[in-house]
């Protein structure tokens, strides 16, 4: 892709930037409309209601509305806010779970980066989306605000252990910290995604998949928290901090923010299914190689990822839906006393497994 | 040297989502910590008892109906049998068992109100819209009877506005079997949640004795542990002819009164009433619902405190009359007024998310906090 | 009227484009302010709940006024209130519409004449776009009033007042 | 189990008879009126004694008793002078399942009745809302501010029967 642009451009810098960030635009965005819709129209449902149904055909154009509508809006600083910090924020927290896209191959054709650090880089670049929640609860100059960005910043914090130890003993299996190359060794067939072991064989691979399955279980708990969805929304918890950080932003600052918690639904759904269930690999085989058409593989590759992505989206949704939150405290305890535990004594485990 | 810390002074309401209206509580905040709660109530006063003084008796209903407006139907039972108990009024037979039918539904409809909400606070928001589905059909059950989905002015001093529908009783059993099953699915979703458990046992703890001393009534008390319900204690109207259970706080998922037990004596209460409306269906009799309403309606020179149980505990009109056709003076001992002074005690200690925990529990309805 | 109002006061067909769209959108997605004063916020929610569903609309409560674009005075407005009401409708960004709902916002209702705690009619200290009347109104009264006011923001105009 | 003429024995007995009277001949609840130098005296032993003990106050209410003289001002609105205005609590027992009505009766001009807010916890509120309709006000209480009308209210009790509502309130008009 990036030797096409290339050749047409001739500046190495605009075509890196065209080939890494315009299919993300152009998958996001129209991501997150449908997100969005997608959540009204899911909990219409779980809900006994119907949902959008009068704007466009069959309530489709409902998030086009809003969006545009929101456009339209007045954008309010507060008298008493930091101006700087409040207009950076929304940038900050959107840069930060847009950038976590540039390391997670959407298709074997398509990757933002081939950086062999690629898991490394999500981990840390996720982090920034902290320091613009914190800003914009900081900024705001509102008590709601603030107790939603602590929140939401020992949260975030919190969380990333378990995750990154999750992470940990996938890598320590694979050998690898390359997104590309974790998604490559599960081709084939679904019995070597890595929630069934992996690539590995034998006794090893059956030894593996319970340990597998916590995994997985730990790393979507944790994820859930990082990206504030119910039961761990508690840093908007709408009955009690209003809105949380973003209470004080209107109009277009707060549509990036609603931008990018979708975004970062999709980012961290993509990161399980790439981690555990194969990323963009197809369950069995490809029509493409059935046909001996080779350029429908990444065509191919690229529905299973949406698929993958989408389907963790709506378990998002469907829990969102059905539980309760948590209290700050117990949302600790369930992190450091649960959580961090079992995720450093399968990592142990992980990795006595893997010396058999 | 310790680093110099301030309490924060938190402003929750009167525009907040759950405060249930426009309740306004001025949180102290240590961290998330509560150290003091302080309720600013009146942003409702709607004047209800100087209204009652330049109203005829019979006049007064309505306004009666907006007080507590989840309970509409039963606030206008609990002030027309005070009026008819000054006026010394019989009423017929078919008038009783229709005014318990309705105060029954309208119990299962505010309690739904109240378990919803609740849940809503602590972040279910699918039970919620449950209930009020479930709500719409009790609802409409009302409007067939007096053309009212919300505020009823049914209950008339010596009698009820309209009798029956025809189709009522048949649709009130088809609605008790089809809400049944509802009941345990609600258990399902909601009630044994183990986040929605994590949530509110041991939170709020109220002792019995700080309870009684607070003036707190009806589900609230009994949530504390002590079997105490008007209608099996001091028998109004027909009560005593029905056979059901006064649910009482267990602590079965922690420490007796706390919130998991208030918000279980309400979906216990529902069950309760679901077989009284039941029994009265089985028992009433036919008859006129107008002859014992008094063409004159002027009670003698005298005093009366009534109480009922309203959903919310103990509604009590405390009326004077001096004989003229208005009443001299009308108070009225709201419920939820009595419990929500008691926030400040239920809270401290806790964090802010109990805070809403806390207020759901007691289910409080602003209307009648204010009047 | 100044040169350049002139100039697209004679329905230019772009501008009436790009304000069909506008308006479209603004009337397509009012996010109301989650916000109940008195017995008629019971029939908002039931409004907003399964059976009438104001979703259908693209009706959403929100909990922030920063970000909402409809207010339905849901309720007896008391003095008490009314400065908070007033403030709230302040915070709120331009465009916002407002819906009094029921008797006591429109105009005192039962609490007109011995009311001495009720301001008589929201629109003493906001200005209403539609008035549901009803004590309280259904929620098929509150959604007319919603369809009324999509009528009216489908009228406005980016030059003139509709 | 007591009637309230039992009670009203025994606290005659105990507080003597010009302190306590008894109404019962009126329709509804008969009632005893305690005068108000002794009323919290009465109270603490309708509390603590063991016979008696009203563990709970069902209701506090203020009554503007109209009985004064009645006269036109300039703006032929009446105004009441004299007379007295009541606080009537209604007391039950949980244990013994019995209740009293208790009246106070204190002159309008200079309402004072002694709180009763360290015994029975929930009278708080009630009093202050007693204070806030009739301006009654309840001696030793802790925390005795408006609670329904707004703190700065400055136009009277509004339950009082010769109450005027101002014409406006922070620039809102407020008579229809």
């Amino acid at each position: 892709m990036y030797d096409i642009i290339l050749n047409i451009t001739g500046s190495e810098i605009l075509s890196m930037i065209i080939s890494a960030a315009l299919p993300l635009f152009l998958f996001i965005l129209p991501f997150a409309l449908v997100a969005v819709l997608a959540e009204r129209k899911v909990s219409a449902f779980m809900q006994d209601r119907l949902g959008p149904t009068r704007v466009g055909p069959k309530g489709t154009l409902q998030t086009v509305a809003d969006i545009l509508k929101l456009f339209q809006k007045e954008d309010i600083i507060p008298s008493e806010a930091d101006k700087k910090l409040f207009n950076l924020a929304p940038i900050l927290v959107f840069a930060g779970s847009f950038a976590v896209f540039a390391a997670i191959p959407f298709s074997g054709a398509y990757i933002g980066t081939m950086a062999d650090v690629g898991v490394f880089y999500i981990i840390a670049i996720s982090s920034l989306v902290v320091a613009g929640i914190l800003m914009a609860g900081w900024a705001s100059n509102n008590k709601y605000s603030l107790l939603g960005a602590v929140r939401s910043v020992s949260q975030i914090i919190s969380y990333e252990i378990p995750t990154a130890l999750v992470i940990l003993s996938l890598v320590m299996l694979a050998g690898t910290l390359n997104m590309y190359d974790l998604t490559n060794m599960q081709t084939e067939y679904f019995w070597n995604w890595f929630i069934f072991g992996g690539p590995a064989t034998g006794i090893q691979k059956i030894l593996l998949i319970p340990f597998m399955v916590v995994g997985f279980v730990i790393i979507y708990i944790s994820t859930l928290a990082e990206v504030n969805r119910t039961p761990f929304d508690i840093p908007e918890a709408e009955s009690e901090l209003v809105a949380g950080y973003h209470t004080e932003y209107s109009g277009m600052k707060f549509a990036i923010f609603f931008l990018a918690e979708y975004a970062n639904m999709f980012a961290v759904s993509a990161i399980v299914a790439t981690l555990f269930f194969g990323g963009f690999q197809s369950p069995f085989g490809y029509i493409g190689n059935l046909l001996g058409a080779e350029w429908m593989i990444p065509i191919e590759q690229f529905l299973w990822f949406t698929v993958k992505g989408l389907f963790f989206v709506f378990v998002q949704m469907w829990l969102r839906w059905t539980l309760p939150r948590l209290r700050v405290d117990q949302l600790m305890a369930l992190c450091w006393k649960y959580l961090i535990p079992y995720a450093f004594v399968n990592l142990i485990i992980i990795g006595i497994i893997s010396l058999i | 040297m310790a680093i110099k810390t301030e309490e924060m002074v938190l402003n929750m309401g009167p525009q907040h989502p759950s405060t249930h209206g426009v309740l306004r509580l001025e949180l102290k905040l240590s961290g998330e910590l509560i150290t003091g709660v302080t309720p600013h109530i009146g942003y409702l006063h709607r004047c209800f008892e100087k209204h009652c003084e330049a109203m005829t008796y019979p006049q007064v209903i309505p306004y009666t109906d907006r007080m507590d407006y989840l309970a509409s139907m039963y606030n206008n039972f609990g002030y027309v049998t005070a009026v008819e108990k000054l006026m010394g009024i019989e009423v017929p037979e078919r008038v009783e068992y229709i005014r318990i039918i309705m105060g029954e539904l309208q119990r299962i409809a505010s309690h739904m109100v109240a378990i919803g909400t609740n849940g809503l606070d602590i972040g279910a928001f699918t039970p919620f819209l449950y209930l009020f589905r479930d709500r719409e059909k009790i609802l409409s059950l009302f409007e067939m009877t007096c053309g009212a989905r919300l505020l009823y002015n049914y209950m008339w001093i010596g009698g009820v506005s309209h009798d029956l529908h025809p189709d009522f009783l048949r649709l009130t059993k088809e609605f008790i079997d089809y809400f049944r099953p509802n009941i345990t699915e609600l258990n399902n979703l909601l009630s044994y949640n183990k986040i929605f458990v994590e949530r509110t046992a041991n939170v709020g703890v109220l002792p019995a004795d700080v309870a009684i001393n607070y003036g707190m009534t009806g589900p609230n008390l009994r949530a504390s542990g002590i079997n105490y319900d008007l209608r099996k204690d001091e028998p109004y109207s027909i009560y005593d002819r029905f056979d059901f259970n006064v649910p009482v706080g267990e602590g079965k998922m922690g420490t007796l009164g706390d919130c998991w037990d208030r918000y279980y004596m309400r979906v216990l209460e529902m069950e309760e009433s679901l077989k009284i409306v039941e029994q009265a269906i089985a028992q009433i009799p036919d008859g006129d619902v107008h002859s014992a309403i008094p063409k004159r309606i002027k009670p003698p020179v005298g005093s009366i405190y009534h109480r009922v149980e309203n959903p919310r505990g103990e509604l009590g009109y405390f009326i004077v009359s001096d004989g003229s056709m208005n009443p001299f003076r009308v108070k009225v001992r709201p419920p939820s007024f009595v419990s929500l002074e008691l926030m400040d005690e239920l809270c401290k200690g806790h964090l802010v998310s109990d805070v809403v925990a806390i207020l759901g529990s007691i289910d409080i309805v602003l209307g009648e906090v204010d009047r | 009227m100044g040169l350049l109002d002139k100039e697209f006061a004679d329905s230019n067909i772009v501008i009436a484009k790009t304000e069909d769209l506008l308006n479209w959108a603004r009337l397509s997605s009012l996010w109301q302010l989650g916000f109940g004063l008195a017995c008629c916020a019971i029939e908002m929610m039931a409004t907003s709940a399964s059976n009438y569903d104001f979703d259908r609309f693209g009706v959403i409560p929100r909990p922030s006024p920063r970000q909402s674009d409809i207010i339905i005075i849901s309720g007896t407005v008391t003095l008490k209130m009314a400065l908070r009401i007033k403030k709230l409708y302040e915070q709120m960004p331009d465009p916002k519409y407002i819906i009094s709902m029921g008797s006591c916002a429109n105009c005192g209702g039962p609490y007109w004449e011995h009311g001495y705690h009720v301001l008589k009619g929201v629109d003493r200290i906001i200005p209403v776009d539609v008035y549901v009347p009803g004590c309280p109104p259904r929620p098929e009264a509150l959604l007319e009033g919603l369809l009324k006011l999509q009528d009216k923001i489908r009228n406005e105009s980016l030059t003139k007042k509709a | 189990m007591k009637t309230p003429e039992e009670i009203f024995e025994i606290l005659k007995s105990k507080f003597g008879e010009e302190g306590v009277t008894f109404t019962g001949d009126q329709a509804g609840d008969p009632y005893v009126t305690v005068l108000p130098e002794i009323f919290r005296k009465v109270a603490v032993y309708l509390f603590k004694n063991e016979d008696m003990n009203f563990d709970s106050l069902m209701l506090l209410s203020g009554v503007d008793d109209a009985n004064g003289e009645k006269t036109k001002d300039a703006n032929e609105n009446e105004i009441i002078t004299g007379g007295t205005l009541s606080v009537y609590y209604n007391l039950f027992s949980l244990t013994h399942r019995h209740k009293l009505t208790v009246r106070v009766s204190v002159p309008r001009e200079t309402p004072e009745v002694e709180s009763i807010t360290d015994i029975w916890r929930t009278a708080d509120w009630h009093e202050r809302e007693a204070y806030d309709m009739f301006g009654i006000i309840f001696k030793n209480h802790p925390d005795l501010r408006r609670i329904l009308m707004p703190y700065d209210w400055d136009a009277g009790y509004p339950l009082r029967k010769d109450y005027q509502n101002p014409e406006f309130y922070h620039g809102m008009k407020v008579p229809y």
